[in-house]
């Protein structure tokens, strides 16, 4: 059953997690305790996923014991196994913060097993192989976000939330629509399989159902011009819970447009793909102005998302150049996935400083913090670089995600795309140090009834707070400065994802529905 | 909405609550061979303690079902998530059925299953989410 | 050579332990980090003399002759990686998936600067900790300051392009740190900003033009794309990438080098602490990109564009530098602005490219790293002691300040280019170089000798100027520097007089490998420096002139800028104006249009984008790619009379709900849709379906039952255009539905190995009974075949079971902020 | 039956997607229970109909009542999304009901204070 188990369990631990904290919902003790307990297990486990699939290729397993096509069948490529370790860091992270953030009355509400479901969601889409058990997942995702976001009951967070689920919901009957059209035209649910019936056959009728996924996943990644329920809504809920959106949520639409335009729909990219390439600039450019008119940290931190979402459907749009040389295009994948890593930690890291910096002085508004570089410079330096990794300023993992997107973009001769990229660098930094100009340069601000706060030393549950903060700084570092195996591994990974094949066979379609268990007589009706 | 009782919807619900919850039951069991299963099985209980509600309060209701529903449906996830583990142990897949048909006095063979104890999580979920959602909008109705 | 970099970054996250042992003299202590290395650099001045980059360049072409060629590469690995040694000093693998790699590239000029930064670097430690004494940042300070320097070490030492940038844009960021060092005023903060925007947006373009040069040679190493500029440059200059590329990295090097229309950053940057100040726009920062252009010339220089952007966009910038440090008052001021000259001035001498212009850019390069330091570290000094940096104010210094005017004096002669001073050897051979340039002659010379005499004027005024005539009142009383404020300056403008007298020493020690290094060819004894060419020479004559009127602008100082800021409309809608308006104006005024305009708070028009976004993509999809092949709509209406009567009742339930006034007629109507529905699934063989559908409708009706009827009656709030353009979309919505729905109704393309082309679902009626053993298929695969999707499914009705329960019972007391 | 159900299925959707767009917050959630069943019924229809073949085997056969069968798998599908459908529009229903109490007007117009910024007034 090793290592096919390990495959299982990222979906899992998570699951078996939230159920046991229903179970022990009057107990926030007990729910701490699995809430560390089980997002550490997810993190090691998903450590451990991902070192098997490095070593030993694609490990699947399938579910029911029925073979695909006819069952649903989880698959770990290392793309699918590096994502499932970022949810474990994610989940991880964020438990321990919450620890000191979250309020009983949170946890009494469901906080910890929302959050475990979360993880389950994310990694169960990310681990899938399956259309239309992919959908179940995005909903569970997006239902445990719904009442993420709207876990404090605060006027903010219902408006932020209408949209939010409003727009979501549209998103998913797209979706629905588009699963239904598949099976209606392929007779298959099984992604492996679609792809190599799509492969078969070169109908024209494909470029219009890929449409159809293209529109539902970049509503989810928050790509332009879809994304309005990200700016509307990101910023209402605690900052635990945005600080895991923006980690993981959009993620998940970019992962499924990797997926799917990699494995599934690669007929038709000079139309496809090239679609994504000029969503993707006119995300990143849209994205990092909406930061930039912003003048609340957690908005910025927010619409912001949008413009990273943009490097990354950039990285994948570049495969839409006819005569794309392999290597390049494998760097152009390995520099998306490499982005949707290190956009994941930085981020999420950043939403994690802004809720310590709530904490001392008590704003989120730029105009009222002030003084933090004096007062406390731990903070700021933990802040800072994660903004300059953010903005892609060397030597932090930003630096060289941007620097293989926009390699490949110039080795494509995709130049305009890469205009975009670049002002879109510059205009990151700009937004970026303008919270570190108002929040962290400029004198404390007397007038906030706070001040005090920030001459005093830190409480210990500010250091728990700083604990996750230092993890994700240190893994943008390490990311940075010794990045060679991860982007082995990134590299690696957009081999596999290039090559379809290797994924379909190693999902190993089988044609007649058989069972492991077949010692049992068919009695059928008892 | 709560308002109107009346003395025949009283006495109706109390009649028919423990058919239907019976029926329900039947509805789980034979889900597997005949139209019924967890879901249709969960919404007709779940319908008949609406019912209930409607008939006389929240408080009747919340007595009559003893647990909270969040205890109904946590028991149910973990029943429907522990219904796979048996398969894993074994060292077949996830959710991998497997059956067993012991011989009981009076009731002849009985097939059991992990897809019913799977079925009977689903059941238990789909109770208590329902109910959950009612009993909260009909407390703060009040 | 790799670990002398790095340990600037060590020493500098150290910095702050040594300063609370140490205290007062950690100044000192650190500087015996960059004296160590300094001392440890002059070391390899004997191996650099030694390359003949000629030799080593022809052979590492080797490679690419045994690429062509075909003959046994093995026989010339060795001597191939044996030349290459020579130059290359250490190498670490960094990211070789991205070809970075950390290789330490040592030859004349890298050496040269090294040498610069850690000598000066080291005086500088020293005198900032004088100079910055008491205050309660210090330690913030030797921070910055050690990174800064390692990464100026990295960045003139690496040997890979991206390496290189790495440090280039380390920089970038100490400096801004080190800019912003008195950050509390807002006015500063605003400096450090701009010059960290300008030399960052540069170096995108710059680090894009890197990598249109490493596609352009196929590498990331400077050391091969070199040996290709060498052996075969029309390889690069005639690529078609070349001019963009040139364009990019020039961006970078212009912006970085304060060239016009770049500059304006540069003065503003002295907002720094005036150790800062000396440091980075004397000799590193500022010259980065100067060293750039310089490093590449040999590769990029075409002959043709190279020599006519760079000495045109020098002089300019060398003019304006020079201008504008007349007009200015404070002593930072126009230090700053003659700096901007010194730069123009080297941008010209690479760009003109002869090699009498690569003489001239070595000296040259050497004498102002000397003398400039020097008057920035004495107007520390004079700052510090007096209170004031006002030029029009200090007067009559010599007798407070006698060595501190010794220095200025020393440096503001080289400065103006007097015998016996390394500045005369620089001025003498830039004239020359000018005198002789391949293009633009006329006009660099006409700027050059403009330059020259308002540089001589600036240099009195600096130099002479604060220290001679009457005492004048401060608002500290004078008194002489500290001995650590005055080591730097007093040796360094020593310097300038003694390499005046050692200047055949100086040439072979060291000059002469910078000249080969940026010329490209030759072996460092071609190229000896003479300052005397005898009473004939032109460029003698020139600077003769120029002293001349030099010291006539310098008497009617007061008088010209008086004449000068008549002007200052003009002065006042420069580059920076641009700059400002763009950045304070111009983008937040973009920014906040695009954001009112996309992000506008109604949920109806994200709706209206997003399913038009649908409909227009997948519209267009269908239109170009399904029409143009296959234009067939077959169909045939295959229905009886109560299928109509069943989709009747639906759709005009669904019409009654869409326009119904009556919230209960709405849900109502919503219910008997769902019913009909229900009937459907039941009438097409779906029970479990139908009956499921069944009771989620009574429940959904029972929720808006108990929900809605606490909300108001329905009003009509939309006015009749905007419900005209709802159906519209909701028509186009509607119509892209069905026509997909009628088109991938033909399609199968069902696996032919599966049952005979059946879809999966018919392994799934095979297997139900004796596989798994269960007679209502559907219910066989929710609970056995597709376990998965009804597990995730429960969860899903148990979090929003959760959600409900806590958006009814949980309202979170603690009150944040509503920011509306 | 298909193609009519095309038809039926495409004016679902506009009428969904009418009810989306309405300013009432009520009138929203009943269009987004139209659009989830008419997401249902489109993947009903892409499956292809079948009547009166419901996919059920009788006692002691493995084989369906009759054959060709109606396909069981997109029942399947159905089944889920109905309940997931109902899950999130219980949740949407109570969601805009709290969105009603706390702006205190049926309008959605009035829900614009998380996208909008003083700074840009």
């Amino acid at each position: 059953m090793f290592p096919e188990i390990l495959v299982l369990l990222p979906v899992f631990l998570p699951m078996t997690a939230a159920a046991l904290s229903v179970v022990m919902w009057r107990s926030p003790l007990a729910q701490r305790v699995i809430g560390v307990v089980g997002t550490t297990a997810l993190l090691a486990f998903g450590i451990i996923l991902l070192l098997q699939t490095w070593e030993n290729g694609i490990i699947t397993m399938e579910m029911s014991g029925f073979a695909a096509p006819f069952g649903i069948v989880l698959v770990s490529d290392l793309l699918s196994a590096m994502m499932v370790v970022m949810t474990g860091i994610m989940g991880f992270t964020v438990v321990i913060y919450s620890l000191a953030t979250a309020g009983e009355d949170y946890e009494r509400f469901g906080y910890y097993p929302l959050m475990h479901l979360l993880h389950a969601g994310v990694a169960g889409a990310f681990l899938t192989g399956d259309i239309f058990n992919l959908y179940v997942w995005f909903e569970v995702m997006l239902v445990a976000s719904f009442a993420l976001l709207i876990l404090g009951g605060k006027r903010a967070q219902m408006e932020g939330a209408v949209k939010y689920v409003t727009i979501n919901l549209v998103s998913s009957m797209i979706l629905l629509t588009a699963i239904g059209l598949t099976y209606g035209v392929v007779g298959s649910l099984n992604m492996a399989h679609i792809a190599e019936v799509f492969q078969e056959v070169d109908s024209p009728i494909i470029t219009v159902i890929a449409m159809m996924y293209m529109v539902a996943f970049a509503i989810k990644a928050g790509s332009f011009p879809l994304f309005f329920w990200l700016p509307a809504s990101y910023h209402t809920p605690p900052v635990a819970v945005s600080a895991l959106f923006a980690g993981l949520l959009t993620k998940v639409g970019a992962y499924a447009l990797f997926r799917f335009f990699t494995l599934i729909f690669t007929q038709d990219v000079e139309f496809t793909h090239n679609i994504l390439l000029w969503a993707g600039a006119i995300t990143m450019i849209t994205g990092v102005l909406g930061a930039a008119a912003q003048f609340e940290f957690r908005r910025i931190l927010s619409i912001h998302i949008i413009s990273q979402i943009g490097y990354m459907l950039m990285a994948l749009g570049l495969l839409a150049s006819p005569d794309i040389p392999d290597e390049v295009a494998q760097l152009a994948i390995a520099g998306g996935i490499f982005y949707i890593i290190h956009n994941i930690i930085v981020k999420t890291n950043l939403f994690l400083v802004s809720g310590v910096v709530y904490r001392v002085l008590g704003s989120y508004h730029l105009k009222k913090l002030g003084g933090i570089y004096r007062h406390k410079p731990f903070l700021a330096l933990l802040f800072f670089i994660s903004a300059l990794s953010l903005a892609g300023l060397p030597p932090l993992s930003g630096f060289f995600a941007k620097f293989a997107v926009i390699r490949a973009g110039l080795e494509a001769m995709e130049w305009y795309v890469v205009v975009f990229a670049l002002v879109t660098g510059l205009l990151t930094l700009y937004s970026m140090v303008k919270i570190w100009m108002y929040a962290f340069w400029s004198p404390a601000p007397e007038d906030n009834p706070q001040v005090h706060k920030l001459k005093e030393p830190d409480d210990a549950d500010t250091w728990v707070m700083y604990t996750p903060i230092i993890l994700l700084t240190i893994a943008t570092v390490v990311l940075g400065v010794y990045g060679e195996p991860f982007f082995e591994l990134t590299l690696a990974a957009a081999e596999q994802l290039l090559d379809p094949q290797v994924y379909i066979d190693a999902v190993g379609l089988e044609y007649v529905i058989d069972h492991p268990i077949e010692d049992i007589e068919p009695t059928g009706g008892q | 909405m709560i308002e109107a009782r009346s003395l025949i919807l009283h006495t109706a619900t109390r009649f028919l609550l423990p058919l239907q919850l019976l029926f329900s039951l039947f509805l789980l069991l034979r889900g597997h061979n005949e139209p019924g299963g967890g879901f249709i099985a969960g919404l007709v209980a779940a319908g008949a303690i609406c019912l209930y509600l409607f008939a006389f309060d929240i408080e009747r209701t919340r007595e009559l079902i003893r647990f909270s529903p969040h205890d109904l449906f946590g028991v149910g996830l973990f029943l429907a998530c522990l219904s796979g583990v048996p398969a894993l142990l074994l060292g077949y897949p996830y959710f991998t059925a497997l059956w067993w048909r012991p011989e009981f006095p009076f009731f002849g063979e009985v097939a059991l299953s992990t897809p019913l104890l799977f079925d009977i999580g689903v059941y238990l979920t789909v109770i208590g989410s329902v109910l959950a959602i009612v009993l909260a909008l009909a407390e703060a109705e009040e | 050579m790799l670990y002398a970099v790095l340990s600037g970054f060590v020493l500098a996250i150290l910095a702050p332990w040594i300063f609370q042992a140490a205290k007062e003299k950690t100044g000192w202590f650190l500087a015996i980090l960059p004296a160590s290395l300094a001392v440890y650099f002059s070391t390899f001045l004997a191996d650099v003399r030694e390359l003949n980059l000629e030799e080593i360049y022809t052979g590492l072409d080797l490679r690419a002759v045994a690429g062509e060629g075909g003959f046994a590469w093995a026989d010339h690995a060795d001597k191939v990686a044996a030349l290459r040694d020579q130059l290359v000093q250490h190498e670490y693998a960094w990211i070789p998936s991205l070809d970075v790699s950390l290789t330490m590239h040592l030859d004349g000029l890298s050496l040269l600067f090294a040498l610069l930064i850690t000598c000066i670097g080291t005086f500088i430690l020293i005198y900032g900790g004088g100079y910055l004494k008491g205050d309660r940042d210090i330690p913030r300070f030797y921070v910055f300051l050690l990174a800064f320097l390692a990464s100026m070490l990295g960045l003139v030492l690496s040997d890979n392009l991206i390496a290189m940038f790495v440090f280039w844009e380390l920089t970038s960021i100490t400096s801004f740190m080190l800019i912003g060092y008195y950050h509390d005023n807002e006015k500063y903060r605003k400096c450090a900003h701009q010059s960290m925007m300008v030399t960052v947006g540069g170096g995108l373009a710059m680090f894009a033009g890197l990598i249109l040069l490493a596609m352009i040679t196929g590498s990331y190493s400077l050391t091969e794309i070199l040996a290709i500029g060498y052996n075969n440059p029309e390889a690069i200059t005639e690529h078609p990438l070349y001019v963009p590329m040139l364009i990019l990295i020039l961006a970078g090097c212009f912006t970085k080098s304060a060239q016009v229309p770049f500059h304006f950053w540069l003065p503003n940057a002295m907002a720094g602490p005036t150790p800062v100040s000396a440091f980075l726009h004397s000799a590193t920062m500022v010259k980065a990109g100067v060293y750039l252009m310089a490093r590449l010339q040999p590769a990029l220089n075409d002959g043709y564009i190279w020599m006519i952007v760079l000495p045109v966009v020098g002089a300019i910038t060398m003019f304006t530098g020079m201008y504008f440090a007349l007009r200015s008052g404070g002593y930072k001021q126009v230090l700053a602005y003659s700096t901007i000259m010194a730069l123009g001035v080297l941008t010209m001498l690479v760009g003109i490219g002869t090699e009498y212009a690569m003489k001239a850019f070595a000296v040259f390069l050497l004498a102002h790293a000397m003398y400039k330091a020097t008057l920035f570290m004495v107007a520390g000094i004079v700052d510090h002691e007096t209170g004031t940096k006002d030029l029009t104010v200090l007067r009559g210094l010599r007798t407070k300040m006698p060595v501190t005017f010794y220095a200025a004096i020393l440096a503001a002669l080289s400065l103006g280019g007097f015998i016996p001073f390394f500045g005369f050897v620089g001025k003498e051979l830039m004239f020359g170089a000018v005198l002789d340039a391949n293009y633009v002659s006329a006009f660099v010379v006409a700027l050059a000798m403009a330059t020259a005499i308002m540089g001589v004027a600036v240099a009195f005024i600096l130099g002479l100027r604060p220290f001679l005539g009457e005492l004048n009142e401060t608002p500290k009383a004078p008194h002489e520097a500290p001995l650590s404020m005055l080591l730097g300056p007093v040796v360094l403008s020593t310097m300038g007089l003694v390499t005046f007298f050692a200047l055949s020493l100086v040439d072979e020690g060291i000059l002469q490998s910078v000249i080969t290094a940026v010329y490209g060819v030759g072996a460092p004894g071609d190229f000896e420096i003479q300052w005397w060419h005898g009473f004939t020479d032109p460029a003698l004559i020139m600077s003769v002139v120029s002293i001349i009127l030099g010291v006539v602008v310098y008497l009617k100082w007061d008088q010209i800028r008086e004449w000068m800021n008549k002007l200052e409309p003009v002065y006042d809608h420069g580059p920076e104006w641009v700059y400002n308006k763009a950045m304070y104006r111009g983008l937040p005024l973009v920014a906040n249009r695009q954001t009112r305009f996309i992000q506008n708070g109604y949920l109806r028009n994200y709706i209206i984008t997003i399913l038009m976004t649908l409909v227009v993509f997948v519209g267009y999809a269908f239109v170009t790619r399904y029409m143009a092949e296959d234009p067939s709509f077959a169909f045939t209406l295959d229905i009886e009379f109560y299928h109509v009567l069943v989709v009747g009742v639906m759709l005009g339930a669904a019409l009654f709900a869409a326009t119904t006034p009556s919230r209960l007629g709405a849900v109502a109507s919503t219910g008997v849709v769902g019913f009909t529905v229900a009937l459907i699934y039941i009438l097409f063989s779906a029970p479990d379906l139908g009956i499921t559908q069944m009771l989620v409708e009574t429940l959904t009706v029972i929720l808006l039952v108990l929900v809605l009827f606490r909300l108001p009656e329905f009003v009509t709030l939309s006015s009749r255009g905007e419900r005209i353009r709802d159906i519209i979309v909701a028509l186009l919505v509607g119509a892209l539905i069905t026509v997909l729905l009628l088109v991938t109704g033909q399609y199968e393309f069902h696996d032919p190995n599966i049952y005979g082309g059946a879809s999966i679902s018919q392994g799934h009626i095979d297997g139900s009974v004796p596989l798994a053993h269960g007679r209502n298929i559907v219910n066989v695969i929710l609970v056995d075949y597709r376990t998965l999707d009804t597990l995730g499914e429960i969860f899903v009705l148990a979090l929003a079971a959760m959600g409900v329960y806590a958006m009814v019972k949980f309202r979170a007391t603690d009150d944040e902020e509503v920011e509306l | 039956m298909e193609p009519l159900m095309a038809f039926v299925v495409g004016a679902l959707f506009a009428a969904a997607v009418y009810m989306i767009l309405r300013r009432s917050i009520v009138k929203l959630v009943i269009g987004l229970i139209l659009l989830s069943n008419a997401a249902n019924l489109a993947i009903f229809t892409a499956a292809g109909m079948r009547e009166g073949a419901p996919p059920l085997i009788p006692a002691g056969s493995t084989e369906p009542m009759v054959t060709p069968v109606a396909d069981p798998l997109p029942q399947a599908l159905i089944l889920t999304a109905i309940v997931i459908a109902f899950g999130v529009l219980a949740f949407a229903v109570v969601l805009i009901h709290r969105a009603y109490e706390i702006v205190g007007v049926d309008d959605l117009d009035e829900l614009r204070t998380t996208d909008l910024t003083k700074e840009l007034d």
